[in-house]
Parts: structure tokens; sequence; C-alpha cells
């Protein structure tokens, strides 16, 4: 081993002895990341293997601890929307959505309905573009190059849209305290039926390409295999919990926005295609069927879009009362909680964000012992981590 | 809202004193409950089966004393309820509370992320260390009196000339001539 | 991983399905070769049209500034600063294009475009409409101190014809 | 030695080398890294430049893209991973944090103030994050910079 990193100086080498023999033999401590193409960002796993298995894999986090919340405490109300927006630079829209909703509870503003639709459209079409990046960059996992470029293409060109309705590429800074900041106009609708039309072919070429390719499936059927009582203490959300085989969805459970007059299923995995219930074939289906679920809740509420007006009423000088919330909707990678306290003033007492990733990392130790190395990476692929939000 | 929890916790857990804490007036929000520090690990033991998932431990330091939050969800689409349990420790030294580790997995991490931002240790922590910072930093960042470090590792946290003063810039102009000259200066340009 | 007894015929059954699979991947990706149109910008020559409200690159129309600190405290990140003494009574006062009479010199515009976090917030609250994004977004520097602009040096007031959109 | 015409001829063939051959590091911090993934992707396509092969290690590598916010904790790394690299080695910081903060210079008590704290930075990219031209259009001045550079002089002539 290299000896540069100064964590692993302090580790004592742990000796085991083998079921069943009398050779001694020592597991070799092998350090992943913060530079490793696979790991998604800066995530440091120490891991103890036994030859090619995982003994033990213990995730080092905080590489990119940003101090958001310490931000949180000494900006106004209206200026913490940016900072939402770099927890998960992948799902811009869908973090602002969830604070802006917090301070809108605190605060009683109604949001106009011609805003809440364009809300629900907006952080569908998210939704599309984050499961767009997990599938290409699992695929690149995997071993697997164009199924990258392809999602990267279709991905390319939901960024335009969101770039002509807000004028940023990646953090969008759109939804405003009380609406969203442009209205959308015809033209842009037909933009994104036009790519909806074109994006089911896609998926269907997705699936042919990647889902049902044998390599793929034996790479990730039956690895990292997560239980539904694990999934549950472990506070598992989203395409995980899912993937384990409940159909928990909060869109369903406990509405927001317009999802209570959509139609549309939520897809859990069943062990699709002879995989193992909660394996990382099953995580990834999900996001595959989500998308397609996505594509048909744009449809409907494209439908619901009246005229009005798009940001409701809300004082210049934004000042919550004195209280505190706890607010989750659910993003692409599960349940993000936002637990906001006020003292009255222009800035947030609090703000504590409750990111699905961070609990979803704290699930790798768990699902790693047994695995090979290259099962690990398959393994941290299908849980879909963005590293932003885990350190915040 | 929670009176039967409450009622509940009371009667299963001795010494629990849970009472329910509701924003009062000119205030609003959530209501939550609030527990004794001391029973922390019984009352979640108690509320394991009614509640199965642990979302987040949530800490927020209010200077007189330091508050902690367990935010409990039960994930079931049938009967989806969520609950805040509350606890407040007065010490602000050596904050100290059990840990949970034993009853919701999840609690593993919030823990050792709500002892590197308020240094709340928590008692028979299987794996008690410092998560987002490095092992070797000093202070409690989140805590409302923190002050940052001067210099980490040989870096400095905040160096000189990184830091932005917003009158910088006017205090070299002036230092060029009076207060006249940079009027005239100003006007001469059209502004 | 799958743990299967595998059989004689499942052995070649894989080999099969596994082969065949990849074909089929192989067939999509190899159909890119004739009648699909080439995505890539060829950005140096040709480039994106990007739409109005872009965010790139902050111009302050300096003579329209009426020094009136909304930016500089909307600015999440604190990245502009501003300072400006009142007119003195014996002069009169200037109005922008607007109409806006400006009742303070301003004699300090400074935009960190390295801390600037581009969230636009500053442009929404100027009542003169004087801070925009441009959509200039080729601006690399060898040195960082070069991002500080001071919109008062007499090079970024010229910008004012080029860039300004009537 | 003398600084002749040949010298001159060979030190362009050099950096023209060189400067159309820059292979980057993969290595991605936080936001700005999906907009470098943008740009090594389809749209974008960054090999045009010869500047596609983005290499899992340092010790592959002649440049290295700082994409995203350095922390405390990885500015150790950092530095390490930079020292890896083989000469000639350059360095384009990519967005606000990495230049000086960005948005958290003011309170952010984990996060390193600009990378050129701790490894020399040829490029600054403007930008939170750069638009993926821009990350080109830093390339560009970054080629620019390399085909002023006289190698063999630097080398023969002026240490002597």
């Amino acid at each position: 081993m290299q000896t540069w990193d100064m964590d692993l100086e302090e580790l004592k080498e742990e000796e085991t002895n083998l079921p069943g023999t009398k050779l001694k033999t020592e597991l070799l401590t092998v350090n992943m990341g913060p530079q490793h193409p696979a790991t998604h960002g800066v995530l440091r796993v120490e891991i103890k293997t036994d030859s090619e298995i995982v003994a033990q894999a213990i995730p080092h986090i905080g590489y990119l601890h940003r101090c958001m919340e310490k931000h949180c405490e000494a900006i106004d109300y209206r200026g913490v929307i940016p900072f939402v927006d770099r927890l998960d630079y992948l799902a811009a829209m869908s973090q602002e959505l969830t604070y802006s909703m917090a301070v809108e509870k605190m605060l009683g503003t109604e949001v106009p309905r011609r805003a809440l639709v364009i809300r629900t459209i907006v952080s569908e079409l998210q939704r599309i573009a984050s499961h767009l990046m997990a599938f290409g960059t699992y695929a690149l996992d995997l071993g697997a190059f164009s199924p990258f470029l392809y999602a990267f293409d279709e991905r390319e060109k939901i960024l335009t849209f969101f770039e002509e309705i807000s004028g940023a590429r990646l953090l969008y800074n759109y939804f405003w305290i009380g609406g969203v900041w442009n209205d959308i106009t015809d033209r842009q609708l037909g933009y994104i039926d036009n790519f909806l039309n074109g994006f089911e072919k896609e998926l269907v070429k997705y699936d042919k390409l990647v889902s049902s390719n044998r390599i793929f499936q034996e790479r990730t059927m039956g690895v990292g295999t997560l239980s539904l009582a694990d999934a549950h203490s472990f506070g598992a959300t989203g395409p995980v919990l899912r993937g384990s085989g409940q159909a928990w969805d909060l869109r369903k459970v406990d509405p927001y926005l317009i999802y209570d007059e959509l139609d549309f299923d939520i897809p859990i995995g069943e062990g699709q295609r002879g995989s193992e219930l909660g394996d990382c074939y099953n995580r990834y289906i999900v996001r595959m069927l989500e998308m397609v679920e996505s594509v048909k809740m744009i449809r409907q509420s494209m439908k619901l879009l009246e005229p009005g007006p798009v940001i409701g009423k809300v004082s210049k000088v934004i000042k919550v009362p004195k209280g505190e919330t706890y607010t989750r909707t659910e993003c692409p990678r599960g349940e993000l909680g936002i637990h906001l306290v006020s003292m009255g003033d222009k800035t947030p007492y609090r703000l504590k964000v409750k990111s699905p990733c961070f609990t979803h990392t704290s699930i790798l130790p768990h699902i790693a012992p047994g695995q090979m190395i290259a099962d690990f990476v398959a393994s941290i692929g299908s849980i879909d981590i963005v590293l932003g939000e885990v350190d915040r | 809202m929670y009176s039967e929890l409450i009622t509940s916790i009371n009667s299963a857990v001795t010494n629990a004193n849970a009472t329910l804490v509701t924003p009062g007036e000119g205030e609003i929000g959530d209501s939550s409950v609030l527990i004794n520090p001391e029973s922390v690990l019984e009352v979640m033991k108690f509320l394991k089966p009614l509640y199965n998932a642990l979302q987040v431990i949530s800490g927020v330091d209010y200077t007189e004393y330091i508050e902690v939050c367990y935010f409990l969800a039960h994930f079931d689409p049938a009967a989806p309820k969520d609950v805040m349990i509350k606890t407040r420790l007065k010490d602000r030294v050596a904050p100290k509370l059990d840990s949970i580790c034993s009853v919701y997995l999840a609690a593993n991490w919030q823990e050792r992320e709500c002892y590197d931002m308020f240094g709340v240790s928590f008692n028979n922590h299987p794996d008690h260390r410092r998560i987002l910072c490095p092992d070797d930093w000093e202070g409690w960042p989140l805590r409302k009196d923190y002050k940052v470090q001067e210099v980490y590792r040989g870096m400095k946290v905040n160096p000189e000339n990184k830091m932005n003063r917003d009158d910088q810039l006017f205090e070299d102009n002036k230092q060029k001539g009076n207060e006249a000259d940079l009027i005239a200066w100003a006007l001469s340009k059209g502004l | 991983m799958r743990d299967e007894r595998l059989t004689f015929f499942g052995y070649f059954r894989n080999i099969y399905t596994a082969v065949k699979s990849s074909l089929i991947g192989m067939w999509i990706t190899f159909r890119y070769v004739w009648g699909k149109k080439p995505v890539t910008v060829e950005y140096p020559e040709v480039r994106d049209v990007l739409p109005d409200n872009t965010r790139s690159r902050l111009y302050n129309d300096a003579l329209n500034c009426i020094s009136c600190n909304m930016c500089a405290i909307s600015c999440p990140v604190d990245c502009i600063y501003i300072s400006s003494v009142p007119r003195p009574k014996d002069l009169d006062v200037p109005k922008c294009d607007d109409g806006t009479p400006k009742r303070q010199v301003l004699t300090q515009y400074v935009i960190d475009t390295a801390l600037c976090c581009y969230c636009g917030l500053c442009t929404v609250v100027c009542p003169t409409e004087c801070l925009t994004h441009t959509d200039d977004y080729e601006y690399s520097q060898y040195e960082v101190a070069d991002m500080k602009y001071d919109y008062l040096s007499d090079d970024l007031i010229a910008w004012r014809d080029r860039l300004v959109k009537s | 030695m003398q600084d002749g015409i040949v010298l001159a001829k060979v030190d362009e063939l050099l950096s023209w080398g060189r400067k159309n051959s820059l292979w980057p590091m993969t290595f991605g911090l936080a936001c700005c890294a999906i907009e470098m993934m943008a740009t090594g992707a389809s749209k974008y396509d960054l090999e045009r430049f010869g500047c596609g092969a983005f290499m899992a290690t340092p010790r592959r590598a002649d440049l290295m893209i700082v994409a995203g916010t350095v922390t405390l904790k990885m500015a150790t790394r950092v530095k390490i991973l930079w020292e890896q690299m083989p000469e000639p080695k350059y360095v384009i910081s990519m967005g606000s944090c990495a230049n000086k903060g960005g948005p958290y210079w003011q309170h952010g008590y984990h996060v390193l103030k600009g990378v050129d704290e701790v490894v020399p930075v040829d490029v600054y990219v403007p930008g939170c994050p750069p638009r993926p031209e821009a990350l080109i259009e830093g390339l560009m001045v970054l080629q620019k910079k390399i085909a002023n550079e006289r190698v063999l002089h630097e080398k023969w002539v002026r240490n002597v």
C-alpha cells in the first residue's frame, strides 16, 4: 500500500483465521478514491479485501463538505435557493422545490395554479434528466461507453429547455418562493412534446441496449441485495426502497403539487427478468420504469396548464414567523427533507437537509461484505449517490 | 394530534416525561414531542414497532441548550405517519446522549454527523468519529459561537489576500486624493 | 454471481444469449453510422444561439446606475462592492435613460466574478436595469486578480456600445 | 549554445505537439465535473481538441482540470495528485469555487479559498458552473499559452 494517506497509517492490520484451515491470512487494505472514476465524485472507500472478496468496506465522506448549512444561517431566504441548488447538482430543480415548499408552508403563501403545474412538469423533466445521468454513468461504470453518450444526448435536450426558461444549464434558481421565475410559452410546450415523443423511442432503445443485455444482467443480478427490513431500518427511500419491493412514493402517499390529479403507477422491483428482489438490477430497472411514468405525468400535466400568474404574493423582504417545519418531497434519489427553524428573522436560524444520498451511502458497508471489488463498483453505481448532497 | 402517542410513551417508559410542543402564539409550523434526554433509548425501542424508519437526526443550537430532533416515519403506504421527537441538552461543554444505533441502523451515521457538527457525544456508539470534517478538526462548526480555526495542516483557512473587503478599492481610491478629487474624477466619467 | 447449477445445454444457452443481446446492442450503435444527424456543435466555429435570459458575465452600465445598493444587498455571496458619495448640492442632478434621478455619485462599482455564482438575483432587483447578464462566457484569465472587474474603468465603460442590448 | 533558427523551429514543433495532445485527468469534484463530463460527451466533444482521453490515473495525464470546490480535506489529496503527474503539467481551475472559493468564500470554514493555494494554476475558467463552451475556451487559452512556450530555449539557453 502507498503510505501517503494519513488515515490509513493509523489503521492496524487485522489478522484472521480462514475457517477450516490453520493458515493465517491477512486482510489487504485497498483504498478506493477520493479520485476514482467509479465513485461518482469524491467518495473514498477503504476496502479490506480477502483476495478479490470484500470483507469490509468503510466509506469516508466529507471531501466535498461545503458548509452549506452554516451559510444558510447568514443569508436571506431568497439567497438560500442558489445554495440549495448546489446540493444535488444533478437534480437542482427538485431541491429548490423542497426548499421553496418549506418556506411557503411557513409563510402560508398561496402558489398560483399555473405555477404548480409548471413545477410539476419541470420537476418530472428533472427526474428524467437525473435518471438519464444515473443510467449513463452506471453503464459507464460497468464498462459500456455508448449508453453514456446516448443518455447525455437526450439530457442535453432537457437542459436546452431548462436553459430557455431559467437562463442556466445546471443550477437554475428557477423555483422562487411563491412560484416560478419565468412562464413557459406555447413554443416551449411544443418542444417538450416533441422531446417526449422522441424520448419514448429512446427508452425502448435503452431497454434493448442495456437492460436486456446478458452481460449487464450478469453484472447486476444478485449483487448488492438489500432486504426490505434492512432498507426500512436504514431509512432508505426512493429507488433504493422501491427496488427492495415496497411501493412507497411520497407523490402517491402524501401528494404535493398536483400529483393527486395525475394518473400514474409506482414502479417497484419485483425480481424482473429473473433477478433477486432488492439487488442492483431491481434498483436500476425501477429508475428506467420511473422515466416511463414521468413521461406519462408530463403529458397529463401539460393538458392541465391554464393561463394565469406564475408567482404568488410574497413581500419584498421575507420574514418567516417563528417556528419550525420538516418538509419532504420525492426527489429523483429519494426523499429530501428540509428541517427549517426560524426565529422570525430575515435568515433561517437553522436549515438541516436530510439528504437521501447520505442515508444511502451508509448502506454501503452493509451490502459490501462478500462481494467482488468489481461488484462493489456496481453496488455504488446502483444506489446513485451525488456527493454534493452527501457532504453538503 | 400526538396525545395518544404521548400517553402511550409515558405509560410504557417511566421517567420519559413526554410532553407536546406546539407552536405558540404568533408562531407557526409543526408540533413535536419533547422527551427526557436520559430515556431516549427506551423511547426509541418502544417506538420502533410503530415507526419503522428513522429519517434524520437534526441538531439545533439554541444557545441556552442544544436540541436534538429525531424524525421518525412509518413507511407503509396503507398507514403513513411521522413524528418529530425532541430532546434538550442543557450541558454545552460535554453534551451526552444514548446512542440508538441498536434500534435503527440509520442512526449510526446520523449520530456521527450530530457529533461532528454540535459536539454531542453518543454513549455506546460503535464508530464514534467525526464524519464530514477531518478527524483533527477543531471545534463544532454549527454551534452559534463557533470560531473557525486559522490554519489547518499548513493551509490558511481564510487567507488575507483572498478575503474581499467591500470598501477596499474605495479606500485605495481615497488615498489617491481627497473626496473632492474623487467626485471630480467620477463626474469626468459622466456618472 | 447467480448461483445456478449449470447444465451442459445451459452453458451454451448462456453464451448464446450473451452473444445475441450484445449483437443487438452493437446493431443499435452501428445504425448511428448513417441516417442520424450529428449532434456535435463544433464550438469555436459554430455556436449555439443562447436564449435571451442566459446568465453569463455581468455587465453594469455605470452611466445608468443610481447607486441604490440593491444588487449588493441581494447578492447571496457578497461579491458586489459599491461605494458612492452624495452629490454636492451645487451641481444639478442628472438622470438615467429611464428618467430616474441620480442623487449619488458612484465612486466604485466592482464585481468579483471569481466569486459570482451567476444566480441572477442581482439583475432582478435592479430598478434601472443597468446591471445585466450578458451572453458572453469567453473570459478565461491567466491571473485570478483579472477577474475583479471595476466597471468604472475606461475600457469597461467602453463596453457599453458593444454589450448593452437596445 | 546560441538561440538559433533551428532551435526555435524545434521548440515550435514541441509545443505544437504538446498543445494538441493534452490528456486530462478524470478528476471531478463537484457540480463543474458534470459540465466537464458534458464537455466530453457527444454534444461538445472535447476529443476534437486532442483533449478527450480522460485518464484515470495522474501518472498518464498532462492536464488537471480542477472541476469543483476544493475542501481542506481534499486539498492535501489534490496536491498529491498534482505531484504525481509527470512534467510538463498544466492546471485549469474550472469554476468559481476552484478560482477563489466561489459562493463559499465567506462562511466556508471547510473550503479552500482557491486551488492556487496548493497548486499553481495556468488558466482560470469563470462560471458557476462554466458552460462547456467556456471550458473549451479555457482550454484554447491554455493551448495559446503552451504554443508560446520555448521548451528547449528554457532548458539550454537560459540556464547556461
